[in-house]
């Protein structure tokens, strides 16, 4: 396998940087990391993961989709799509690389959403693998790997150097792009890496965290659960939860009037907000128990039901660590599951 | 900071209608000339202005803003300046803690009789701003003119 | 780049009429004139004043209407209270067209058709029983019963009495929930007036209304023998994006912009209770 | 502690006294409780903790729990009594349905911090003479308690219940606390390095809104940043909407009404300290109008709806220290 | 959509001049919703005011803007021109473009530019106004006067005057007030009862006054034209209405001991007492505190003497209710404690007395017959030292910061009538200052130093020590003379600083009227609203606003009366619409808007909200009385959820206004 050493890591970002746009994750504060578009100098995080999950590259918080003017009854729209520049995102890590294939299937599915394809056409997921996961992972109740993450090209760390493998032709091309930065190396202590890390994934205390009982055959048995109410009992209703979240891709679109023309910009939503179902006559789901229903539902009923058995989590964790009052989706699954 | 001769700040005043309104007027039946860049708002009482009137006016592209009402103790309502005070005091300290510059924003007392201090409260004020250039810390960029 | 179904396109407001007091009739076109796109019956647009607001209308005219579309719009938000403040000649954008439709071409073709509508309920149908009208033949019997509220809250009355009512080929059933005077036809609540009618159960039912009636007209259709595979409706939730990827028209797995808004209502008894 | 609070609520369920208990619930780990509601002994028993991981303010919980029939046995530390009696207050909750119970106060342990150390996969956490023993999925760590004790907790105004029914041990005094350094520090600073350092921590809001939600003194029926009629309303985190609207408005929204609980930063996903936005508020309240608790008790009238005819003209701002 | 019409006026060339108004009318015609947009040379004019009217008429119009003069000059004049026109007069906005622009600048560029943002603001708030309409509230014709001092009486005689019903509310047994205890009157010397006591006569027989005595007030409800009140009779134990004030039972009463507080208690009545020969009503009260048949059920002399059957020990305290549409405070004054001033010696020596104390000693219904002499040896006092602005102009805790504002005039008639009545006694006056505004009152005061030699000493006096021998050492300093003097005096008389009555305070938060920090009610405005509290419907009578003499107390309580009547003559009152209003679905009943309104207007009521699942929930929500409402959007801005808002001056409007500026 190519590999570079780790020391050289800093070269390998500046040559790629100097191509494309190039987003590592890196430390904001300690304990935090987060995406940062590459600047020379700036360093891999240490953390296992990013607070924010890397969906914001291709399905960002806010986004322009049009503007309007307005000249007494006339209406000109604008069109203010533009060709995105080519990107790499790096250092992605496997629960993330699977969010971006049920993000597919949410924007790419017809009709296609422009906005996302663009992005997605023109980035480059560079995933790394997991040497040391966190109490909070189960990212292997949804059969990913962590040791052998998706994307167009993963790495893989052996503690001195970092290997690259292909999984794309994108990803082909990423790597050609630095080939003359690599050379060929041996990954016999990568294989120790990834069996320890193995050993460890199989004490996560989540280890034994199944999907079994969820899918889209079982909504009319978790519909009416009577769990829900105990559940969302103490949930503030806060989109924390939907913002970390990878997979979460509801979104609202709002009109902003700038003083001199109209900004019709999508944003994320949150199901979880008591205003998501609104209408001007009434509410579907009144209560924060619905809404909190709903999240959990589509997750683990609906989405499967609409993406052959696909389930719309991928076990990063993040909500587990964010969530103000503690409650998510492993908590969900347990007490559903009791019955 | 460089002075640029050429910036006209767009100023917000919110005079109450009793007594600041009516130093406005007096001002122009003086004929006492100030700046073109401020614009009046009226409101019945200086404690009428919300904070958020303030933050939207600067959301929007104001480069200053200041709020006239009548001297404490004169207020047409009693004591709606007095609330004013406490308010403004508190709002205009928050935006000092949050590194916006102090001379964007001001709270004056103008009496119905005073047009002149009016006039040269405004004269003062705008030179301040102009002084201070744009204000780019509370802008929203969404809303800078093209 | 390709065009994108969020970025809407300019719909010129060529006609407005006012139906009842809450609900006006908007006809619009593309700015060159025609449609501004194609749709089959039961089809919804997503309508739009920029910096005022949008959502999802049913297209109440025929597809067969080769020269604009109608929305019936009943005043009931801040959208809605900006278009019936409009005049003549204000464009709007729009956007579609969304959802499924009433399978005019698939299962309905052939069938005796029951329409039943209340109040405002009659827009999606509208476009159905014109979309028959224009291709009579493809049909067996069409009765149409609607209620409203009074007389004056009949939508599309003058249409209804001098196309349809004058139509030879189509039964029109009238009734208002209470006396009114100037009206001598029936008067009492839709359902009750199914029953009262005792359709064939031959007939297949497409029902539109408020929630509470399209409940009870079901009940009664049951009883009177009906099953609920003879029964479509339109359904309306709060909608965004109109193409199933926004998160909050579902119901259950179904999302009522792509997948629905017709239903016919054993799909619909398949889908959890959040409507 | 937990034992006897769990006495004390079976023995309350039991007599009559009380409905149901608002406490917190054990989760999957050390650390991850949840504020919940026990209806049975069994629940108790089975889920109900106190420890150091308890740091949930349930004070506002008691506004939904009081509509409700019947009555709710609530476990209140020091800092909860001053939101529950500002809520008491603001007539938010009903006195008549909540028996509260005075329990001691942190310092409670913020996870966070310890994952911030490096500490990660962790799978246990003792306090064991305050050090910290961390079992971890990578071996045992070791760290000073102090080092992981929440911001709230570690700038803590007081011990002191300022609102009970019954006490389970003693109640401590209001504190001589160090809460305004930061502030201070802040104000020491010139205004591009406060720009700096604001514009830096408020540009990593999401706009989760976990802040607003979770803060005591934000009960409105429809909050003004949802309400479309508001004309400030703004869901999203577009441009530098959270930066110079949001979190203004929101904090001058709740001055003096914010009892300091803390809450708004323990939940920050991003770490904003948006604490320290309130506590500008109380420094500058507490300076220029007199010292003022919010929640010290639930009749004085609060600073923002009082005035005196001699209060300090807002120019003290334009001359205070540094710019 | 709206249908908005812009009128740009010239003002001749007032405006016309430096603003360039074709070019705003032009620009503000492409404004969103603007239909037509004129300019005309004087819109004010007759044919210009048409010009609107037809606008309104033809073009339907919505919402019209006129750019013209100040608001404060023309609004109302083009609000009526649109409501004679058929649109509600508060859909007409004013852009200020002469006082506020073209009198201003001199660049024409400029304050076109200008002129057209503040037409574009106009515009864009009027795109929200929505058509207000006043209130019309009943007016109920009877009015309530609190305190039956001379202030309260001079108002209800001129309300009676004018045919409206009145009552009087009177703590003490008698209405009578201050003025009933003092001898002579300054600068006239006329004797106090003499003009007093035939008003107070009148007061009684006036078929329009009903009086209240020993009664105080319990509650009010209500605001402007409309009040509740309630007011607490105490019980008396006297039937008024069968009592002849015959005086026989106060002659039997074999408990003869109670300090007489008429006469400052320097001597003693009965427990069943009259207050004074003249006291109205004319009916004996029984002091619980000393009856003995009260206290011990032993006695009941006064009911076996009492022909008329007038006693009834059994008597409880009553409340009756009444409405009146407009209420008279008029709690009036008294000296203050002077239990801290031990510097004079007040609580050690009897003949270290008060001024007022000085009245009854010198009154001929006083307890000495109205012979000056010494309380502790009723020796005739041949030294006697005045000490002026005890408690007042102080800045300690002990006194007031303001001045009493009698105190000087009173001294100089004590002093005068003291020399007139007794030439032999020495007079000495301590004073700061001499305080003399008012008609024929320095003339009065220099008689006193000049006619009547008494002594005036620019000082202060610093110590009162009362002497073995009776004599009291006066220790003081002559700030002229620069010396320190020590006067042996008989009597030491202490001008007390005057304070308002201690019921004044509960009965302003009865009232939700303003008080200042020393208790003085807050007229709504100190030049142009004097007898009027901020509280619409509350007016103010006497000294409970502020220290006042007798002239200036008669004549606030005429003003009073006069804005009583002007209220009571209304069938109805229009109130202003623009005031504030509470969306009940947002609001939580947080009472902040409560808390800052200077009106009361503000009250939380319960209300039942229908959820959207069906259930019903019962929240507190705030309630605005638009009727007491005055519009100053305090409450607009203390409400954080944006419940409250103010109409004419809305959230949404102000910041539409905001948003066309900045644009």
């Amino acid at each position: 396998m190519l590999k570079i050493s780790k020391s050289r890591l800093g070269e390998l970002f500046d040559a790629v940087a100097a191509k494309q746009t190039l987003y590592i994750p890196t430390d904001r504060e300690p304990g935090a990391a987060e995406y940062k578009k590459y600047e020379s100098g700036m360093e891999l995080t240490k953390e296992l993961n990013t607070v924010r999950s890397a969906k914001d590259f291709f399905f960002p918080q806010t986004e322009n989709l049009a503007d309007f003017r307005i000249d007494g009854k006339n209406i000109e729209v604008r069109d203010i799509r533009e060709e995105c520049g080519d990107f790499v995102v790096f250092g992605v890590r496997a629960c993330d690389a699977r969010s971006f294939t049920i993000l597919d299937k949410v924007f790419l599915c017809e009709p296609v959403d422009s906005f996302y394809k663009n992005r997605r056409d023109h980035g480059t997921v560079v995933t790394m693998a997991c040497s040391r996961p966190a109490e909070t992972c189960f990212c292997q109740t949804f059969g990913i790997d962590p040791t052998s993450p998706e994307g167009d090209a993963a790495c893989f760390d052996d503690g001195e150097s970092i290997f690259f493998k292909a999984n794309t032709e994108k990803g082909q091309a990423f790597i050609d792009s630095i080939a003359s930065l690599l050379e060929e190396g041996d990954t016999a202590k990568l294989d120790e890496v990834n069996a320890k890390t193995k050993e460890i994934m199989a004490k996560l205390p989540l280890a034994k965290l199944s999907t079994g009982n969820f899918g889209g055959d079982k909504l009319n048995e978790y519909f009416n659960s009577d769990k829900w109410a105990e559940l969302s009992e103490a949930c503030l209703g806060c989109g924390t939860c939907t913002f970390v979240c990878p997979t979460c891709q509801c979104y609202d679109i709002r009109d902003f009037n700038t003083g001199h023309g109209i900004k019709r910009f999508r944003c994320w939503d949150s199901c979880m907000y008591s205003d998501f179902t609104k209408m001007a006559h009434g509410n579907p789901r009144l209560t924060q128990l619905e809404r909190f229903r709903q999240r959990f539902m589509h997750k683990l009923v609906y989405f499967p039901a609409n993406n052959n058995g696909e389930f719309g989590c991928v076990g990063c964790g993040r909500c587990l660590a964010k969530c103000p009052i503690s409650m998510n989706i492993v908590k969900v699954m347990k007490a559903l599951e009791e019955k | 900071m460089q002075v640029n001769e050429n910036f006209e700040p767009v100023i917000v005043a919110f005079c109450c209608n009793w007594c600041s309104y009516a130093g406005a007027d007096l001002s122009g039946t003086n004929r006492l000339n100030y700046p073109t860049n401020v614009k009046i708002i009226r409101v019945p009482c200086s404690c009428r202005v919300n904070p958020m009137f303030i933050l939207r006016a600067f959301q929007k592209g104001a480069d200053g803003v200041i709020i006239c009402g009548c001297h404490p103790g004169d207020c047409h309502y009693t004591s709606g300046n007095y609330f004013t005070r406490r308010r403004i005091t508190l709002l205009y300290s928050m935006l000092d803690f949050l590194g916006i510059e102090r001379n964007r924003t001001r709270l004056e007392w103008v009496s119905a009789a005073e047009g002149a201090k009016f006039a040269a409260t405004m004269e003062q004020f705008t030179a301040d701003v102009k002084a201070l250039g744009p204000n780019r810390r509370l802008e929203d960029l969404r809303c800078r003119k093209q | 780049m390709n065009n994108d179904t969020l970025i809407p396109k300019i719909g010129v407001v060529t006609d407005i009429r006012q139906d009842t007091p809450d609900v006006k009739t908007f006809r619009v076109v593309a700015p060159e004139g025609g449609k501004v796109f194609e749709h089959m019956p039961g089809q919804c647009a997503m309508l739009s004043m920029p910096g005022v607001g949008e959502a999802m209308f049913s297209i109440t005219s025929s597809p067969t209407n080769k020269e604009f579309m109608e929305f019936s719009i009943k005043k009931c938000g801040c959208l809605t209270e900006w278009l019936h403040a409009m005049e003549v000649g204000q464009q709007i954008t729009i956007r579609g067209p969304y959802g499924n439709a009433f399978p005019v071409e698939g299962d309905l073709k052939g069938k005796d058709l029951l329409f039943i509508a209340g109040g405002i309920g009659l827009a999606p149908l509208r476009s159905v029983i014109n979309y028959v009208r224009d291709n009579r033949a493809n049909y067996g019997d069409v009765q149409v019963i609607y209620g409203s509220r009074s007389k004056d809250d009949l939508v599309d009355y003058k249409e209804i009495i001098d196309e349809w009512m004058a139509d030879p080929n189509i039964r029109v059933d009238l009734t208002i929930d209470n006396p009114q005077e100037g009206w001598d036809g029936h008067v009492g609540f839709v359902p009750n007036y199914v029953k009262e009618l005792a359709p064939s159960t031959s007939k297949t039912v497409l029902v539109c209304g408020p929630p509470i009636m399209i409940k009870f007209t079901l009940a009664g259709l049951k009883e009177l023998g009906f099953t609920e595979t003879q029964v479509y409706t339109t359904m309306e939730l709060r909608m965004k994006c109109g193409v199933g990827k926004c998160g909050r028209c579902n119901i259950g797995n179904k999302y009522v912009c792509k997948d629905g808004p017709v239903f016919r209502f054993d799909q619909l008894g398949e889908l959890p209770d959040e409507y | 502690m937990q034992e006897a609070m769990i006495k004390r609520a079976k023995e309350l369920l039991a007599d009559g006294s009380v409905d149901r208990v608002i406490g917190w619930k054990r989760g999957e780990f050390a650390y991850d409780i949840t504020p919940a509601v026990f209806t049975s002994a069994e629940e108790l028993e089975h889920d109900f903790v106190f420890d150091d991981f308890t740091a949930a303010n349930v004070s506002k919980y008691l506004v939904k729990e009081t509509a409700k029939e019947g009555k709710i046995l609530a476990f209140l530390k020091p800092c909860d009594t001053y939101s529950f009696n500002q809520l008491i207050k603001e007539h938010r909750i009903d006195r008549e349905k909540v028996y509260v119970v005075g329990i001691p106060g942190g310092p409670k342990l913020d996870i966070e911090k310890i994952k911030a150390k490096g500490i990660t996969g962790v799978l246990s956490v003792k306090n064991e003479d305050y050090t910290l023993k961390i079992e971890t999925l990578y071996g045992e760590e070791t760290m000073p308690f102090s080092e992981a004790v929440l911001d709230k907790c570690a700038s803590c105004k007081s011990k002191k219940h300022v609102a009970y029914d019954e006490l389970i041990g003693e109640d401590g005094d209001v504190l001589e606390s160090n809460r305004f350094d930061m502030v201070e520090k802040l104000e020491n600073m010139t205004a591009q390095e406060r720009f700096d350092f604001w514009r830096g921590q408020l540009s990593k809001c999401i706009r989760c809104n976990a802040c607003r939600n979770v803060c005591p003194a934000c009960t409105c029926e429809n909050c003004v940043f949802d309400n479309p009629k508001s004309g400030i309303d703004n869901k999203a985190a577009a441009d530098s909407f959270e930066e110079n609207m949001f979190h203004i408005i929101r904090a001058f929204h709740v001055a003096g009404r914010c009892t300091d609980c803390g809450e708004c930063s323990r939940v920050c996903p991003q770490h904003i300290p948006l604490h320290l936005l309130n506590r500008k508020f109380i420094k500058d309240i507490n300076e220029l109008y007199g010292e003022y608790q919010a929640g010290a008790d639930t009749t004085s009238r609060a600073p923002l709806t009082d005035y005196t005819k001699d209060d300090c003209e807002p120019s003290v701002v334009h001359e205070r220290g540094v710019e | 959509m709206q249908r908005i019409g812009v009128f740009v006026c010239h003002c001749g060339t007032n405006i016309a001049a430096t603003v360039d108004v074709k070019a705003v009318a032009e620009a503000l015609g492409h404004e969103p919703g603007v239909v037509i947009s004129q300019d005309y040379q004087y819109m004010c004019s007759e044919s210009g005011q048409e010009l609107v009217k037809s606008a309104i008429r033809e073009q339907k119009l919505t919402g019209v803007v006129i750019c013209s003069c100040s608001p404060r000059m023309h609004e109302n004049t083009f609000r009526k021109a649109a409501a004679s026109a058929g649109l509600n007069p508060y859909l007409v906005e004013i852009a200020n473009i002469r006082e506020q622009c073209s009198w201003i600048h001199k660049d024409i560029a400029t304050a076109t530019d200008k002129a057209i943002i503040l037409g574009k603001a106009a515009v864009a708030k009027v795109h929200l106004n929505t058509p207000l309409s006043s209130m019309e509230s009943p007016v109920v014709k009877r009015a309530l006067v609190i305190g039956g001092g001379i202030a309260g009486i001079q108002t209800a005689l001129d309300i009676a005057e004018a045919g409206f019903d009145v009552d009087i509310v009177e703590k003490q047994p008698t209405i009578g007030g201050k003025m009933a205890q003092i001898d002579k009157t300054f600068p006239t010397l006329d004797c106090a009862a003499c003009i007093l006591t035939p008003k107070m006569v009148e007061a009684s027989q006036n078929e329009h006054i009903t009086i209240h005595s020993f009664s105080e007030v319990a509650d009010v409800k209500g605001f402007v034209g409309n009040f509740t009140v309630k007011i607490k009779k105490k019980a008396r134990y006297v039937d008024e209405t069968k009592c002849t004030g015959c005086g026989l039972c106060t002659e039997k009463c074999p408990m003869k001991k109670v300090p007489n507080e008429f006469n400052m208690g320097l001597d003693n009545r009965s427990a069943v007492y009259i207050p004074f020969a003249q006291a109205v009503p004319k009916v004996a009260t029984i002091d619980p505190n000393y009856c003995m048949m009260l206290r011990s059920g032993k006695c009941g002399v006064c009911s076996k003497v009492c022909s008329a059957g007038a006693i009834d020990y059994k008597q409880q305290d009553t409340f009756i209710e009444q409405k009146y549409g407009a209420i008279v405070v008029a709690t009036g004054f008294n000296p203050i404690n002077l239990d801290k001033y031990d510097e004079f010696a007040y609580n050690q020596c009897p003949d270290v007395v008060t001024s007022l104390e000085l009245e009854r000693l010198m009154n001929a219904a006083g307890p000495n017959g109205g012979t000056l002499l010494r309380p502790s040896d009723k020796s005739h006092p041949h030294t006697i030292v005045f000490v002026q602005c005890v408690g007042s102009r102080c800045d300690d805790e002990k006194g007031k910061p303001y001045c009493s504002k009698i105190c000087c005039m009173y001294t100089a008639k004590h002093a005068m009538l003291i020399r007139e009545k007794y030439p032999d006694t020495e007079v000495y006056v301590f004073y700061i200052d001499v305080r003399t505004p008012g008609k024929n009152f320095d003339e009065f005061y220099r008689r006193a130093v000049e006619q009547y030699n008494v002594h005036y000493i620019k000082g202060m006096v610093g110590k009162v020590t009362p002497k073995s021998d009776g004599k009291i050492d006066v220790q003081a300093s002559d700030l002229l003379a620069n010396e320190q003097l020590h006067i042996d005096a008989d009597m030491v008389v202490l001008a007390a600083a005057i304070e308002p009555d201690k019921t004044a305070r509960p009965l302003a938060t009865m009232l939700t009227t303003q008080m200042d920090t020393n208790d003085f009610f807050t007229e709504a405005h100190p030049k142009l609203r004097p007898v009027e509290s901020a509280t619409a419907g509350i007016f103010l009578s006497g000294a409970c606003q502020g220290p006042k003499d007798i002239p200036e107390t008669v004549a606030q309580g005429s003003a009073a009366a006069a804005k009583a009547i002007g209220l009571l003559c209304k069938n109805s009152i229009t109130c202003n619409p623009c005031v504030a209003h509470s969306d009940e679905l947002m609001c939580n009943g947080c009472s902040s808007c409560e808390k800052v309104c200077p009106y009361g207007a503000i009250t939380y009521i319960d209300k039942e909200f229908r959820m959207p699942d069906r259930t019903t929930k019962v929240r507190r929500v705030a309630s605005v009385n638009p009727a007491v409402c005055q519009g100053c959007g305090a409450c607009t801005v203390a409400c954080p959820s944006g419940a409250m808002d103010l109409s004419g001056f809305s959230n949404s409007q102000i910041m539409a206004e905001v948003d066309a500026i900045c644009k």
